[in-house]
């Protein structure tokens, strides 16, 4: 639906380089990346803010590339949600429509259906900065729904909620898209609010394009190391391939070594990527398979964190590993407990830097 | 966040070497008050002199008339200075501020040889009968030189205040740049916009030196004063000068509170 | 976050209307120049001409005088109001900028009230011997007075601009607030107390009409271009004019590259 | 070791009411609440930054309401570090030192070995805007501990590091914490730092202590429906105590009932708090213990959350549970899916909110 196609663009404190992306009709599309990557960026310029000084914005296969954001049709919210604040609820919501030539009486009945939709109907005469958090957000969504934008672009939209208001809204955002159709586009710098919500995404860093794909994709299979640390990848250990052939292969990090299912060049330099969550107990009455990688360690810390448990474990480098309060405390486990720690093939993933000889990426 | 402090030895000695400075404009108004109300009978004839309040007037009306020309010249350029950022800005903005660094007198020079009947503007717009020698719009074109860059300056600095989001908000909504800035942008600097005319008006009705280069007749409050301090009527200077500070308070008091009222949603942004 | 824009119509057209102001400034700096630069040798001659230098001296000189009088009393004045928020700050801020409102002439009257022999203050300071009246002393009285809103609001400017957590820090790290002034806020606002002290001192140094009145000899540079205005000599008044734009701009272009080196920690607060 | 005694205080935006608290020597002690409760203003006023209009503050037992924060020993870190942006990272540190007339050799002898421990020693001589922020971070911390404080108070440590360096930092500050034996006092809004790190911990809201205490007392027995919110619990549902006696009762929701193992009166309003881990699937094989609560519902939402699963089920009312992805998975649940779950009464907890005819707190 709307293409970057090897977009570049310097602005005096940003740049985006030669960045190129495919967000689909219907997709809820996310753009990751560590603050000042480039992502409000990128968001402006989707909706015509910003003309790039090379490549081409293409919506639909059409060029926009020079087409103003007033003729673009793609609905904006803002971090700050930027209302008007010289404005009540009513006017924000219904600039848009405004600007459409639309009269006041059609005017009135389509903002206030759109009030109604999202639960501010009873706020239409208020001002802006009288609203709360949660409530100005729903006025700016309303605000841009109001154009019915092909497009709606979010830019950390729950970021300024406290944690209740923002579970609410994940799920409102999940309704607009899925009941809605509606095409999304988010900023954020959280994973889970990615793997939540969304079919596809864009890791950004440093103004470029890290990795776009399917979220899973992106998440089970990152293709660098800032991609993988950015998908959460808890254990990311350095290494290279000592043996390969067929399907499976294995890896050596120095003092430990891995079998990992999967097809790899023996002599490749890499590093293993191992989910905290992948890891488990072996129990003494679990017979496992022979393919298993289980290993004997020590706990060497112990970091409650809500109904999880991370435990960092030594068994020759430094693993780390959770489990639920309640598994751990059922267990008796405490810093300097033993434990076997088990984990599939399966579940180990290989990022290639390049054999010593040759170098591909 | 404010917070507040109680005085300790510091502030109190600080808040004392600083107060001198209040002190002395504190007792220049003191003293020119006290004098002029011990003679109340000899101001009220002096208020009723037509040939003062002609002043008054005319000075306030060619004040007024200078900010008018520029708020419909001096908003455009503010706007265009506060969403640019080319390198040409601070050039453009140098040269906005130069009536600030002038000698009072240089500009009135340089206004002279620009509007006098010969000059490169004057002679033109005499040959169509307009004329600024010792006229009424030599006393404008004075005025405005001289407070131009309190207007420009105080409405770019509102305009810039006003979040880009804001206005990027208005575009992806339909509105073109125009309608962004008249509907959006405009409205939230109304204050600073006000402030603009009134730091504007009152430099222009302050300004001498550069108004009686071209138009010492007809004379403005400035010039009255003057005229009458130099021919030996220092009593009746005073009592004018008292006056005009009066009117002047006045209004700019009045301007103040219509301003705190019209720029409530500036606060806001 | 700035953006580059590419130019519409509307920024185009806002562009073109602003620039008539831009270009009237130009035109009138042009025009005095082209003039000036079409007698290069009379130029020369007003310049090596004693008067002429001794009366830009002496402007210099006082200004300088009347801005570093601002500095000690002001700097302390501004920091107490910036750290302060009672209901008074309004008041004393609003008395500091009363010169600002003034006409020059009013401004002129006063001071001479003030600090005339037998003056409030002139009367008890002759008996020292200390004489404001067509003196010295008298000059940077006025300029002092004229400038003293310029420098106490730009300070006040700059010392609001730093955080306070970075005073409150210095405290709990065990320095009084007189420490936490001088080793933290000040010299993080040092670029505004320079552009503060550039302000007062272009202000102190275009002054004419307030110190001709309590002061008309020695003559500052505004009252000797104005006595050869009026007295017949445009031609020679215009190249002292000239003159003094010339000194004033090394002056200013000179400080202000100072301000930017010295300030360079400003940006970053 | 430090105490507010009944302290009010009013400044232009933010307040204190009748706030009274107690750290202790050795505390890790957390200030919690939701944005604008007046959580940096309690931080401020133990550094003496403001002065209380009405109570007093305690150090060792000793009044220093009114002791100017330059004699009180107190270091203090903002959320935005602070650092003196025209001094060197090495004068940053020794400023403290600086200000108690410290001479250069000594100075610098003290403000190295605090760079080698805090990691920075090879940022000496850098400006403090050109580090990283888990840099500012470190220098800050330095340049607060340089002065050797008793106390040490920081705001919102955490939230302006990305997620890696977080984990980076909370095992800093627990190390500065056990080992060095500083008493820390910190503002957070983030429940899971506090339960990660903290001894104690007081919950503020709207300039008013809510609840004071040690971690885990505040974490199980909220005493309001707003602690109980921000302490995590999931489920929180109103209801009445239908049948009570012994040590167990029996609390009625109109559609659903529990049995909690909770003293309670009879006919007493309330609501019971279950958080979403403690509530778990019934196996078909577990023959359970007969005091369990079992309930029968269906799936109506399903929230993958990174290594967990967040799902609605409808027993009647709307209960929230949490599960590992993996287990999730392995028992091929999803939305609709029918399941049975169990909640043990000892997990059941009951905030009272007075009986319908006499009002308790």
């Amino acid at each position: 639906m709307i293409e970057f196609d090897n977009v570049s663009l310097r602005l005096s404190a940003f740049a985006l380089h030669e960045v190129s992306l495919t967000i689909m009709a219907g997709d809820y599309y996310f753009i990751m990346g560590p603050s000042g990557a480039g992502k409000t960026i990128l968001l402006e310029a989707l909706a015509g803010l910003h003309i790039p000084d090379e490549g081409r914005i293409l919506l639909k296969g059409e060029d926009i590339t020079g087409i103003p954001p007033e003729m673009r049709k793609i609905g904006l919210v803002y971090q700050d949600y930027s209302l008007f604040p010289h404005m009540t609820v009513e006017k924000n919501i219904g600039f848009g429509l405004r600007m459409q030539g639309l009269h006041h009486p059609e005017r009135k009945k389509r903002v206030d259906t759109l009030m109604k939709k999202l639960g501010v109907g009873h706020l239409a005469q208020r001002a802006p900065l009288t609203l709360s958090g949660g409530e100005m957000q729903r006025v700016a969504i309303a605000r841009a729904l109001a154009i019915e934008p092909e497009i709606l672009l979010l830019d950390e939209p729950l970021s300024a909620l406290d944690p209740i208001m923002r579970d609410f809204f994940v799920d409102e955002l999940r309704e607009l898209h899925r009941e809605q159709g509606l095409t999304i586009v988010q900023v954020t710098h959280e994973r889970h609010e990615a793997l939540n919500l969304g079919t596809r995404m864009a890791l950004i860093r440093d103004g470029r394009l890290e990795q776009e794909g399917a979220i899973d994709d992106v998440f089970v299979r990152p293709r660098t190391r800032t991609a993988a640390e950015f998908m959460g990848f808890e254990n990311i250990i350095p290494g290279i391939v000592s043996d390969a052939g067929g399907p499976d292969c294995r890896f050596d990090t120095g003092t430990v070594s891995f079998s990992c299912s999967t097809k790899a060049i023996k002599g490749e330099n890499g590093a293993v990527c191992i989910r905290a969550d992948d890891i488990s107990v072996r129990e003494k009455t679990d017979p496992g398979t022979d393919r298993d990688n289980t290993y004997r360690g020590k706990i060497v810390a112990v970091n409650p964190s809500g109904p999880m448990v991370r435990i960092d474990v030594d068994i020759g480098l430094n693993i780390v590993m959770v489990m639920s309060r309640k598994t751990f405390e059922s267990r008796h486990l405490k810093k300097g407990s033993e434990i076997v720690l088990t984990v599939s093939p399966d579940d180990i993933y290989i990022i290639s830097t390049g054999t010593p000889d040759t170098t591909c990426s | 966040m404010t917070s507040r402090i109680k005085p300790d030895l510091c502030l109190i000695s600080f808040a004392l070497v600083g107060s001198t400075l209040v002190i002395l404009i504190l007792l220049a108004l003191l003293n020119i008050t006290a004098t002029q109300l011990s003679d109340i009978p000899f101001l009220l004839q002096v208020a009723q002199d037509s040939r003062v309040t002609d002043s008054i007037l005319l000075t306030f009306t060619a004040g007024l008339n200078a900010v008018i020309i520029l708020v419909l010249l001096g908003t455009p350029l503010a706007y265009v200075l506060a969403r640019t950022h080319s390198r040409f800005n601070n050039i453009i903005e140098s040269i906005i501020d130069i009536p600030l660094v002038l000698p009072h007198t240089v500009a009135g020079i340089m206004i002279y040889l620009l509007f006098m009947q010969r000059g490169l503007i004057g002679a033109p717009l005499k040959d169509v009968g307009f004329i600024f020698e010792d006229a009424y719009p030599g006393i404008v074109a004075a005025m405005l030189f001289v407070a131009l860059p309190f207007y420009v300056d105080t409405a770019r600095e509102g305009f810039e205040k006003v979040p880009l989001h804001l206005e990027n908000v208005a575009r992806t909504l339909g509105a073109t740049r125009f309608r962004a800035f008249s509907l959006v942008v405009f409205p939230l600097s109304i204050r600073h916009i006000l402030n603009g005319c009134i730091l504007a008006w009152g430099r222009a009705i302050s300004e001498f030196a550069a108004v009686i280069m071209i138009a010492y007749y007809p004379m403005v409050i400035s010039t009255l004063i003057y005229y009458r301090f130099t021919t030996g009527g220092i009593k009746e200077s005073t009592a004018i000068a008292f006056l005009m500070i009066l009117a002047s308070f006045s209004v700019f008091v009045l301007l103040r509170l219509v301003t705190r009222y019209v720029g409530r949603y500036d606060d806001r942004v």
